[in-house]
């Protein structure tokens, strides 16, 4: 399938995205920079990991803001799939592609360390390859993770399933100390209400290989590439004509 | 002449405040008991080329709307005065 | 304003320095042209004390490429690749503003690191701080850390390891050594040397402002009584994304693709334009005629003085070829950074700068540059301070109950976990680090290749008081047992020469015994010094910092996945001691925690010794026998066994159960720091090869004991749940700082 | 009753401040030419236990000279009100 790998300004880990995708993965990958217009011809965009635009003001704020975004917001219309890792997460919530927004961590540092989710969804597009209540062991490395919504939203992201991953321990319980920042309800990573975006703050592309970082982070992109060569239907509600923001 | 506007963005009520309650809990350590709740926002100076200050006005509320306040977790107002532009 | 022999006094500069100037111009300088001069020849740029001492270091060897002279080194680690490394003091803006003043250090050596053509892959850092009961220092070590993790966590190079140190001798004047690691094609090394007359000098990057200003206080008074406070020079506020943008740029501009349009590269870092423009124009051995009037500024009405002087950050100077202009500054405007052309390259030998059509420097370049002044500084070693180092152990007690003393050890601010500090540091971006902070030496994966460079800053700074010669091989010792522990042979150092006042003799005396040990240790390891950095005046009230030569070691493994960690992987694995135990305490950090001590001479060295153990380490690790291997530092033998167990990030603690047949006082055996020592862990069956390289090594070897179970077991000395080792080790920093308050 | 302290942290001027020239920029490519400069800082709203208002305002000083301004980049400004104690 045809993966295009968005570079803002200030983006960092575009270029390992690529790399786990096109060298690991053997995957199509067209690099798009933040002044481009057209997605065309994809079927996965990723917004990658780091600091667009050195995350000042708010993290994504000004990234959302990018040429590229407004096709990123069509091509989500559309039902095309669009992941957002951390700082790729932040840009998506600001855009409003998903809901809810990502504050400052709880102890207020900056944190990089291991960290264990529970997968709560697995028949999504980004998950189909885990198992309900699998325990994946990914890096975390963020200043700004702690997920907050108000509560009409937090309950309509149960409701509607799109909470899919959560901050647990080794054995998979949600607990204080296993919550790295202080995310509502433990959120790890959430989907849209249709299901085609996703947006977390553990770092997949960087749990693809033993030697760095481990494995689990593989099976978001093999459930993705599954999705697209049709080994899980998409689903195809239509589109809440979400107002795109911007003149 | 222009205009300076300050804009105040502040977390909405209810949402977390992790810094303000950090910030509370080393002014006690400080010795400073009398301190109650504390909040944390920002403060912005722009300054705006001339233009009526009805204008100004529309124009900030937009950059508020679209880029310098998230509506989903902040408020912000702002206070608009005559100054040399910038 | 008009120019004397005060307004130079004031500029830092001696009535005799002054005397120069004026003969080398024939007359009486203008204020930019001293403010020029001042800088030119501070020792921060001349070099002027420690140049003459530096020649004596062995700077060359079959790897390298770049020694020192160029903005970094740069050593060839095969496969057509290079490394180019280097460390950095920031240490005065750091106590001055810890937050910016961190980060713009990092800032600083990123800089000098792509100026060379190399991609930055891996960040360091050493620092050091008062007593962590001073008032000061939970604030300090707080915004150094943070200003340290926005940087480099922003520009998105991680930063992998590095040591924190707590002594009350850096009370009032703490350290922050930056160190930074590159890759480059081993072919594309990009030197900073103007050349070609006629060719344009172009300026990217931040605008220029009144940034950290040197002369700063004299100008307030002098020129500015008049104006505002706004007028200030001001703190150098570091801009890590601007950064990002300036290395993208820079290093697009220096690809295969485009390289044709660049003569030289260099940062502006201290003493900014001035010193880029001038070192530029040194090596190339030619003139730039600048015109201050063309540089981008930041707000209005900056002075040319305040221009050359600025040390604005994210800047860069360039000499690109004739026609070139438009396509460099194409490359930049896609990054969204502004280029301008603000000069040209001349044959005038000179330094010309012109402001709105006046000239106002015209300076040769030689005595900017070779012919700075050399200063041969008068040495004397300080009287000994009467018996206060000799150590009587039969006066000292030994301890009741070995598990306290152990637990009180491990939770001891220079002891305890660092975690607290690298969990604030991105170790990740970037996707090459394979060893991150928590063992002895970072590993990190060379692109493209097998191999990993593995990397380590150290010193002792407590040895280095006490015998700075023997303290500073010291340091070059455990840096390399620290690679060698990775699996990885050493191939190079840089050094950060961080000292009290030159113009103390007993200082001076330091300085020379430290150069002479990182000569005579480098030498025994085969491994050149190619890069390093001088920061002297590290004083407050004439109080001299201790003595700290902090030595960066870079190694290299042929293999990645040879690599090694230090904590152990499997119950059943032999626990090995390699090296011998001596009866030793001095100046160890038992007997500072325990005994309140800080006496005693310093633990024995020699450098054949190491040497061996370090062979027959990395000998062992190439053939896969070592599961971990630990040197013993700071806290000795049995703080390294506790690290051994707890230390794993991802596994569960393990125990192990030690007998070590000793002969001597416990105390010494179990917390003595003597040198050349390693812990490794083999599978029983791998003991028989392990015990052939080590007789080939000529290294003593013996089993001291088998991991096992939950609990640390060592003789009937010490029988502990490794658990409670672990929580009181992690505890240990947090604990220290919770009392204080965060700003 | 109390106080209601509103704390106003501003970069120095002639203090670099890349968030303020960020905003700038994007506030431009946005479509708003008319801004100048953009200066950001922190605005804080303090609570504070019943005292008078002098020792108020002294305590307050100290609190920002202390803790919320970082005097070496920054400066400082604030306002008191009377306000129901929080
Ligand atoms: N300032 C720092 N930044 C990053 N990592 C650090 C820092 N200080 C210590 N570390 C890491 O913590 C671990 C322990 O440090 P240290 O005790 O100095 O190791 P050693 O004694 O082997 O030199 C090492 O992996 C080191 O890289
Ligand atoms: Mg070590």
């Amino acid at each position: 399938m045809r993966w295009g790998v968005i570079t803002f300004p200030g983006s960092n880990d575009d270029e390992q995205t690529s790399f786990v995708l096109s060298n690991l993965l053997g995957e199509t990958v067209v690099r798009l920079w933040h002044k481009d217009e057209s997605v065309d011809g994809l079927d996965c965009i990723v917004l990658p990991g780091g600091f667009s635009y050195g995350d000042y003001l708010r993290c994504g704020a000004v990234a959302r803001f990018s040429p590229i975004m407004r096709a990123v917001e069509r091509f989500a219309e559309r039902g095309g799939i669009v992941l957002g890792i951390c700082n790729g997460f932040q840009i998506l919530c600001e855009a409003g592609l998903l809901p809810g927004a990502l504050i400052r961590n709880r102890e207020l540092n900056f944190l990089c360390r291991r960290a264990h989710v529970r997968v709560e969804e697995a028949d999504t597009i980004f998950t189909n390859r885990c198992r309900r209540g699998d325990v994946l062991d990914l890096p975390v490395k963020h200043g700004e993770g702690c997920y907050v919504a108000d509560e009409a939203t937090l309950r309509s992201l149960e409701a509607g399933r799109q909470i899919v991953l959560r901050y647990t321990d080794a054995e998979g319980r949600v607990t204080p100390e296993a919550n790295p920042n202080g995310s509502l309800s433990a959120i790890a990573g959430i989907r849209n209400a249709r299901g085609n975006v996703f947006g977390l703050m553990p770092h997949p592309e960087h749990a693809c290989e033993w030697l760095v970082g481990g494995e689990d982070g593989r099976k978001f992109f093999l459930s993705i590439i599954a999705s697209v060569s049709g080994g899980v239907e998409m689903p195809s509600v239509p589109s809440s004509s979400k107002v795109l923001s911007g003149p | 002449m222009g205009w300076l506007a300050r804009v105040f963005v502040t977390p909405k009520s209810g949402v977390l405040d992790p810094q303000g309650k950090a910030v509370q809990h080393s002014l006690h350590a400080l010795g400073f008991p009398e301190v109650g709740d504390v909040r944390i926002g920002k403060y912005l100076e722009v300054r705006l080329a001339d233009v009526s200050r009805e204008s100004a006005e529309v124009r900030l509320r937009e950059m508020c709307e679209r880029l310098l306040a998230n509506r989903v977790i902040e408020d912000y107002r702002f206070e608009i005065d005559a100054a040399p532009a910038g | 304003m008009k120019v004397t022999v005060e307004t130079a006094l004031q500029h830092g500069l001696t009535a005799e320095e002054y005397e120069r100037i004026e003969e080398a111009l024939g007359r009486t300088p203008t204020l930019e042209e001293l403010g020029v001069f001042s800088v030119m020849w501070s020792e921060h740029c001349s070099y002027k004390s420690s140049r003459a001492y530096l020649r004596g270091l062995p700077t060359t060897g079959p790897r390298v490429l770049q020694g020192p002279g160029e903005n970094a080194g740069a050593i060839d680690v095969g496969d057509g690749l290079a490394v180019v490394f280097k460390i950095e003091s920031h240490n005065h803006p750091s106590f001055v503003e810890p937050f910016q003043g961190a980060a713009t250090g990092v800032g600083g050596i990123l800089r000098d690191i792509f100026t060379m053509g190399a991609r930055p892959i891996a960040n360091l850092n050493s620092l050091r701080f008062g007593s962590i009961d001073h008032p000061r220092t939970p604030f300090l070590l707080r915004g150094v850390v943070a200003g340290i993790g926005h940087y480099g966590n922003c520009i998105g190079v991680p930063t992998v390891g590095g040591e924190v140190s707590f002594d009350p001798g850096y009370d009032h004047n703490i350290l922050v050594n930056a160190f930074t690691l590159g890759v480059v094609r081993a072919d594309r090394i990009f030197r900073a040397r103007a050349t070609g007359v006629g060719n344009p000098v172009m300026y990217v990057g931040s605008r220029t402002g009144r940034d950290g200003i040197h002369g700063a206080s004299l100008l307030a008074s002098a020129e500015f009584d008049a104006e505002s406070e706004s007028k200030r020079p001001t703190v150098q506020v570091g801009d890590p994304f601007t950064e990002k943008l300036l290395l993208e740029a820079c290093l697009e501009l220096m690809s295969p693709e485009h390289s044709h349009h660049v003569v030289a590269i260099q940062d502006m870092g201290a003493a900014g334009l001035t010193s880029s423009s001038t070192e530029m124009a040194g090596r190339g051995g030619t003139g730039i005629d600048l015109d201050l009037s063309s540089v981008p500024l930041r707000e209005p009405n900056v002075t040319p003085y305040e221009i050359l002087l600025s040390e604005s950050q994210e800047r860069m100077l360039l000499v690109v070829h004739q026609g070139s202009e438009d396509a460099v500054t194409a490359i930049f405007a896609k990054w969204d950074l502004e280029a301008a052309v603000i000069g040209r390259v001349t044959d005038t030998k000179r330094l010309r700068c012109t402001f709105d059509g006046r000239v106002v420097v015209d300076i040769p370049i030689e005595p900017l540059t070779d012919d700075a002044p050399v200063y041969e500084r008068p040495a004397s070693e300080p009287q000994g301070s009467d018996d206060g180092g000799k150590l009587n152990l039969k006066e000292l007690p030994e301890p009741t109950d070995y598990n306290q003393t152990l637990v009180r050890l491990m939770e001891s601010p220079n002891l305890s976990s660092r975690e607290w500090v690298y969990r604030q540091y991105d170790s990740y971006v970037g996707g090459g680090t394979i060893v991150r902070p928590g063992s002895d030496a970072a590993i990190v994966r060379l692109p493209g290749t097998e191999k990993a460079v593995a990397m380590t800053v150290d010193c002792n700074s407590r040895l280095c008081l006490v015998d700075p010669y023997v303290g500073t091989v010291s340091a070059v010792a455990e840096a390399a047992r620290n690679l060698a522990a990775s699996g990885a042979e050493p191939i190079g150092v840089t050094n950060c020469l961080n000292f009290g006042s030159p113009e103390k003799p007993e200082v001076m005396w330091q300085f020379q015994q430290a150069i002479a040990g990182l000569r005579d240790a480098c030498l025994a390891f085969g491994t050149p010094v190619i890069s390093g950095n001088v920061s002297f005046y590290n004083e407050t009230e004439g109080r001299s910092i201790p003595p700290t030569p902090v030595i960066g070691m870079v190694g290299l493994l042929e293999d990645a996945s040879q690599h090694v960690t230090q904590w152990f992987k499997s119950e059943g694995d032999a626990v090995v001691l390699l090296g011998r135990n001596r009866e030793e305490l001095g100046s160890s950090e038992y007997l500072a925690v325990v005994h309140h001590q800080v006496r005693g001479g310093v633990p024995w060295i020699d450098l054949e010794v190491e040497r061996r153990l370090i062979r027959a380490v990395v000998a062992s690790a190439r053939e896969g026998l070592l599961r971990s291997a630990h040197d013993v530092s700071e806290g000795g033998l049995a703080v390294a066994l506790v690290e051994c167990c707890i230390t794993s990030e991802t596994t569960a603690p393990l125990g192990a159960r030690i007998e070590l047949e000793g002969g001597f006082r416990p105390d010494a055996l179990l917390f003595g720091e003597s040198h050349a020592r390693m812990i490794v862990s083999v599978r029983r069956r791998h003991l028989t090869r392990l015990r052939e390289i080590a007789r080939r090594e000529d290294v003593p070897i013996s089993v001291i004991g088998e991991v096992r179970g939950q609990r640390l077991e060592v003789g009937d000395l010490i029988g502990i749940d490794v658990a409670t080792l672990r929580d009181a080790w992690r505890g240990g920093l947090g604990k220290a700082l919770a009392g204080s308050t965060s700003a």
